[in-house]
């Protein structure tokens, strides 16, 4: 996907173009939106809308303000004339969103607007590059090191999300024993770590960069039993140095990188079949 | 309104949006739909006479009129709730029949419903409905093919008519597209 | 312009039997309400709908063809539905207001 | 599949106090257009609603006496939390002679099948051909709750039959032959602390047919039958004092298995969120050395059941009182239960299966497609779980937007409030 800077285009440009009437004033800081999302329904607004963009509608209700709202963009043009009415205004205001309205019908606004600074309109609309995310979750977790009393939450709650999203419950247990034993590592060797879940209908990736002592020899560190923890954590049940293998078990792929005395970057891999 | 000879050119005027809602009275368990041109269809429960109606569904939609763009005349269309394109789905339907009759000559049907209980509301004349047509295949190049709409009287049943309707639902759910 | 030429050069895909016809313009909406009482005949409609009922309404005022932007997923029953009533449709990547510019671009006023 | 439920909501009564759907324990419930929305596949029967609604727009679905005159002989079975209802000082067989006098032919006692049970699982668990730990089975609430949000602890399991079922089996066989009368003319009846045990007489989960045929509710017995124990006490009643009872151990009580299983191996929990815990944990493997879980949805047990009478506590105090003084186990021999455990005697022939949600049936790409949509709302939403749209909390309201069940403005804080 190549890096499109998103064009900035300025708002008052865009009201003079389309001749717009102005209902609600533009309060945000940045004068600019960074996309433009032409549609009347408001699930798609949701699901695609960029934050930074401006909503092209002909949906002329309040639904239509609080789902631009939602999806955090920057204002509303009602096309053809629509009136919004006292409830969208009202709401507009309080939450900063700006709202126009136009003549133009939504092919002649769209045309207007992507030829204001000149440029293919792909440029202006950054969606497409944004559209493939939709069907994907993102998570993200942090884990403190030596911190025993809330060991397990993150794999309790990477748990969670992936029973809510009807994944086979035995892909679902792998997952979660792979992220609990990475959960312990790091608990027991790093200072602190970033736990990334990404899942989709293909796969499940989770993603462990911790900031810690590092594993000098990576090999060495999957033998069944080899464990570094000191004498009291063990007491505590943990250390008994299960970890790395019993995710090479479960994981359908595990990449280690570590550099001593930095850190090391865990990537579990679970194929969704 | 009388018709003379003219060779009416329509054009449709007093375009407005709105909301069809289908209301159902919890007491009576009647179903009554209507055209509403408030922005926010109204969702609370509301007394009238003996029933107590209940909002169960709304759908964006458009009332308009037709207006000759020869001789001035102009046609309200009040009592149309929406057009159905027929899709043949019952056998014993007159207007799978018609079809069949017309078959082969790229004559596409629709039905003009109007709003329900179907019995005490205004019907839409026969007259209306054929300006209608006339006024649809006006707007399309019928050499290739043309459009005929019949009333919804047509048809013994007409809720279980399984046809699409050209009508706006779930404009404003905020579920995510499912494939149909 | 001729509706092969469009496909041609905005790389539509074609998921119906493909008629030529000659295109008079271009109806952006999501509203079948707003496209029965606006569009026009022998105009290409871009839309996200991708729900079967949206046939019904470009049938009804002859719609030369439609653009399905966002590369929203196609159900069957609506190509199927297309097929029987010879309208055209199409599908792209692009986002609605991308298919607005680009259709402008390539000389649909 | 339609779920058998244990009340029936009457529209009309509700003026929208939405007590209800900040009980349900999952969140089964919704006030949407004046009305209650119940998803059905979600709720566990626990009565959380019935006893939360001041309103009576949860009304249980309950047996009356008068629903048994098609019964030619009938058996009463009270269930063992009817005994700690009536206080210290009112002894069971004063009960069970009042239960005669309004109308039973026969009582039969749950106690010595509840301690058979116990007896096979305690047994079963030193064989581990069975996958550990066992859950219990008694409350079928329980089972509900497994079903729906647990699928894959469905066979950890008990897969043993209860108590109340085993004591109607053997009352209805014995009374059969020693009357001559066929089975369908003898009636069963329970007598239940919580409308889910009446669930899983109409509709059980683990086997096709229930051997009780009907359930009375607790609080309707006790009007019955207090004034004919209040009557029997002035007459006579040491001579029903020394009627022989067996209590056995305080069952139904939140920690009564303690008392007959190896303590170390064995975990007792009530509440629908504590459950959750422990079966969260076992998803993780983090139970290693625990063989058995006796699990109760209700706070403290069957005895504060949502159709007990007495306060638990006192209930549990006066369990804990039968149990030493009528403790002490008849003389089963526990050769005879081995005999018939070879013969899977007590074993349940069906399986227990999960129950298909809303959630689990969509495809994966429309449920992330779902969450995500969630998400975007949920962040835009005031959490402060008012529940006015009629949602539980808003987290689960930005669901319903997900799902396409509840529009955005039903939230007061996204309508602008300067009107």
């Amino acid at each position: 996907m190549k890096e499109s800077i998103p064009n900035i285009v300025d708002i008052k440009r865009i009201q003079e173009t389309l001749k717009a009437k102005l209902w609600v004033k533009n309060t945000a800081e940045g004068e600019y939106i960074t996309g433009i999302y032409a549609s009347d329904l408001m699930s798609d607004v949701l699901a695609y809308g960029n934050s930074g963009s401006v909503l092209l509608t002909g949906l002329n209700s309040v639904q239509a303000v609080i789902s631009a709202y939602m999806a955090e963009f920057k204002g509303i043009i009602f096309i053809r004339g629509k009136v919004p009415e006292k409830e969208t205004l009202n709401f507009a205001k309080e939450k900063g969103l700006f709202i126009f309205s136009t003549e133009d019908d939504m092919f002649e606004a769209c045309v207007k607007i992507a030829n204001i600074e000149g440029k293919a309109p792909e440029i202006i609309d950054e969606t497409k590059t944004e559209k493939k995310a939709w069907n994907i979750i993102t998570h993200t977790f942090y884990i403190d090191g030596q911190d025993f009393a809330s060991a397990g939450m993150v794999s309790t709650q990477v748990k969670a999300i992936l029973k809510s999203i009807g994944y086979d419950p035995l892909l679902i247990r792998r997952a979660a024993i792979s992220t609990y034993e990475a959960e312990m590592n790091v608990v027991m060797h790093a200072r602190k770590a970033e736990v990334t879940l990404t899942a989709s209908d293909k796969e499940i990736y989770i993603i462990i960069i911790d900031e810690g002592k590092g594993i000098k020899d990576i090999d060495q560190a999957m033998q069944v039993g080899y464990s570094t923890a000191t004498e009291e954590q063990r007491a505590l049940g943990f250390g008994a140095g299960m970890g790395l293998p019993n995710i090479k078990k479960n994981a359908d792929v595990l990449e280690i990188d570590s550099v001593v005395d930095t850190g090391t970057r865990m990537e579990i891999v679970f194929y969704v079949k | 309104m009388q018709t003379q000879k003219c060779k009416h050119q329509w054009e449709m005027v007093n375009t407005n949006p709105g909301f069809i809602l289908t209301e159902a009275c919890h007491k009576c368990s009647q179903v009554s739909t209507y055209f509403s041109r408030e922005d926010n269809p109204p969702f609370e429960e509301y007394r009238d006479g003996e029933h107590f109606w209940n909002v169960m569904a709304s759908a964006q939609s458009v009332r308009f009129d037709l207006k000759c763009k020869l001789c001035n005349t102009l046609v309200t269309f009040d009592e149309l709730s929406s057009l159905l394109l027929c899709t043949g789905c019952k056998k014993d339907c007159d207007v799978y029949r018609l079809m069949e009759k017309y078959s082969g000559k790229r004559i596409w049907f629709y039905v003009a419903f109007g709003f329900k209980p179907y019995a005490d509301k205004l019907m839409l004349s026969d007259e209306k409905i054929k300006i209608l047509e006339d006024y649809y295949n006006q707007r399309r190049d019928s050499t290739n093919s043309s459009i005929k709409i019949v009333s919804f009287e047509m048809i013994d049943d007409p809720d279980s008519c399984a046809g699409e309707f050209i009508i706006d639902s779930s404009m404003l759910l905020l579920a995510p597209p499912e494939k149909k | 312009m001729k509706l092969n030429e469009i496909i041609e050069k905005l790389s539509l895909k074609v998921l119906t039997n493909l008629e030529d016809k000659d295109i008079t313009g271009v109806y952006i909406s999501d509203m079948l309400s707003d496209v029965m009482s606006k569009a026009g005949a022998g105009n290409i409609w871009v839309t996200i709908q991708s729900h079967k009922n949206i046939i019904a309404a470009a049938n009804l005022i002859d719609i030369a063809a439609i653009i399905i932007s966002q590369g929203t997923d196609i159900p069957e029953e609506t190509i199927e539905l297309a097929n029987r009533y010879n309208v055209v449709l199409l599908g792209s990547d692009d986002s609605t207001f991308v298919l607005g510019g680009k259709l402008y671009q390539i000389g649909i006023a | 599949m339609r779920y058998y439920h244990s009340h029936v909501i009457i529209q009309e009564k509700c003026t929208g106090r939405l007590t209800c759907i900040r009980t349900c324990p999952t969140q089964a419930l919704r006030y949407r257009n004046n009305s209650i929305i119940f998803h059905d596949d979600l709720c566990v029967d626990c009565g959380a609603c019935i006893n939360a609604c001041e309103e009576g727009v949860f009304v249980p679905i309950i047996d009356e006496i008068a629903d048994f005159e098609k019964f030619e002989f009938k058996i009463v079975i009270p269930s063992h939390t009817l005994y700690t209802q009536f206080g210290l000082n009112v002894h069971p067989g004063l009960i069970h002679r009042a239960l005669l006098n309004i109308g039973f032919d026969a009582v039969h006692e749950i106690s010595k099948h509840a301690y058979e049970l116990s007896y096979v699982v305690s047994e079963s668990l030193k064989s581990n051909i069975q996958r550990k730990p066992i859950i219990s089975n008694f409350c079928p609430s329980l089972i509900r709750l497994v079903q729906v949000s647990y699928p894959n602890l469905i066979d950890l399991i008990s897969p043993f039959d209860v108590s109340r079922e085993l004591a109607a089996k053997e009352a209805k066989v014995k009374y059969s032959r020693e009357l001559g009368l066929s089975q369908d003319k003898i009636g069963v009846i329970f007598i239940s602390p919580c409308p889910a045990m009446v669930v899983s007489i109409k509709q059980p989960a683990e086997k096709d047919k229930s051997w009780i045929d009907g359930a009375i509710s607790i609080n309707d017995i006790y009007n019955s039958i207090l004034p004919e124990i209040l009557r029997i006490q002035e007459e006579s009643s040491e001579e029903a004092e020394n009627d022989f009872f067996y209590y056995g151990k305080s069952w139904g009580v939140l920690g009564s298995i303690q008392k007959h299983h190896d303590p170390e191996h064995t975990i007792s929990v009530a509440g629908i969120d504590n459950i959750k815990m422990i079966l969260d944990d076992i998803e993780d493997s983090r139970l290693q050395n625990v063989d058995y879980i006796e699990a109760f949805t209700c706070p403290q047990g069957c005895i504060s059941g949502a159709y007990c009478v007495e306060n638990p506590y006192i209930s549990r105090n006066t369990a804990i009182m039968f149990e030493k003084r009528y403790g002490d186990p008849p003389e089963i021999d526990n050769k005879e239960i081995h005999l018939r455990m070879d013969k899977n005697y007590y074993k349940l022939d069906k399986k227990v299966i999960p129950r298909i949600t809303r959630s689990m049936s969509g495809d994966i790409t429309i449920s992330i497609k779902r969450m995500n949509q969630k998400q975007k709302i949920l962040r835009k939403l005031p959490n402060k779980n008012c529940g006015l749209c009629g949602a539980p909390t808003c987290e689960t309201f930005a669901q319903d937007c997900a799902w396409g069940d509840a529009e955005l403005t039903d939230c007061i804080f996204l309508k602008s409030n300067s009107h």
